[in-house]
């Protein structure tokens, strides 16, 4: 399936893209990321949250093709 | 409070002294309001490793940012007795000594007001998806985490 | 802390949202600041056995007044890490819907504001001699006893 | 000694003046109330404090000469 992931902040700076889609055969959110640290290696190192669909889930989550969103540390106010 | 929908809270660049003054005299025909608060958020001149801060540039995502700003609405309406409540936040560049976060909640008495206010605060602070990037004076930057 | 004088709190008649707006404005030059909590005390149009109160008048025994808000300034500043305070209260008539207490706080961080404007406003509350005449329409009056 | 006297709000209305001077030889408060309330009767139903030189005073205080003032309850904010 393709999967649509959104970039922000210090983390949209390492992937020097604000919106890719990605081509993802497996299932889990875990999966993913291993996917995304062989291209870009420097994110293993960042503190990140994932959202599915605007909702935060859990490295186990199974994706479901809705968009993604890699959400560094909050700095609202 | 179902016909309430998720708003726009956020405003290009830093939120105006004028735009509050302005915010406050709409609420003098509402007679009923004994209690405003007001919190502000304003961008500080750190200085980090001998370098200042002059702005803050933010981003947001923007979608599940205006949603969780609806839920944190939804949650507080339900928690207390307010008569109304304002959100709104900044976008895009705002220098040291601006505002960039205006939080606005009424109520006939007082008591429900501080309360209110200082939960809202924190959920904006722990739950919205606003990414904040430090300008330096050399247009060096680093990124801020809220604490 | 020793160089505070007493200051004259009282404003005649309401205190105007532009006056709010330029108090804010003022700030922006404090780049030391990341938040600001204010509190406005606003007239009510209370309904008491079918008459609505059309406006406050507003007296005190100034003197002892400006003493009482100064000792809660000090008292304030020596509990609470705050970069600057401001109090006004209305004298004379306030008609329903104005605002008749402004109390501003400002410091480095938010918690420390939310504390402090509380203390502030209970402060002042129970312990300042200002006396609040509830002007009807039918202009019968009652005199008003905070709770 | 004369006694400066200042009344406010709902007890200036009862007393119809905001000052006065009285003429009073004892020493206590009580002693002063006493003579207050037969000069004006209705004071008695009605809640005061009272200050002596801008501080509140107990009803055993002894005078000393400097400003009273009956202040009925607070209404600020």
């Amino acid at each position: 399936m393709n999967i649509s992931i959104k970039y922000f902040g210090l983390i949209a700076e390492i992937t020097q893209c604000a919106h890719e889609t990605l081509i993802f055969s497996e299932s889990s959110l875990n999966e993913l990321l291993a996917q995304l640290y062989i291209k870009y290696p420097r994110l293993k190192e960042k503190e990140f949250q994932v959202a599915q669909d605007q909702e935060l889930i859990s490295k186990e989550t199974v994706l479901t093709g809705k968009e993604l969103a890699l959400l560094p540390p909050f700095a609202g106010g | 409070m179902k016909d309430r929908k998720p708003k726009n809270v956020f405003r290009q660049g830093a939120i105006s002294s004028e735009f509050i003054g302005e915010s406050i005299a709409k609420h003098q025909t509402k007679t009923s309001i004994g209690a405003h608060n007001i919190f502000l958020g304003q961008v500080r001149a750190d200085k980090i490793n001998d370098k200042e801060v002059v702005a803050i540039e933010y981003t947001a995502y923007e979608d599940m940012a205006n949603a969780k700003f609806h839920e944190i609405r939804e949650a507080t309406f339900e928690q207390f007795e307010l008569t109304c409540m304002h959100i709104y936040h900044s976008i895009g560049t705002v220098k040291a000594g601006e505002i960039c976060l205006f939080v606005f909640v009424s109520s006939p008495h007082r008591k429900v007001v501080f309360e209110a206010l200082e939960y809202i605060v924190e959920e904006i602070k722990a739950h919205v998806p606003v990414f904040g990037k430090e300008i330096f004076e050399d247009e060096s930057h680093q990124w801020k985490v809220n604490n």
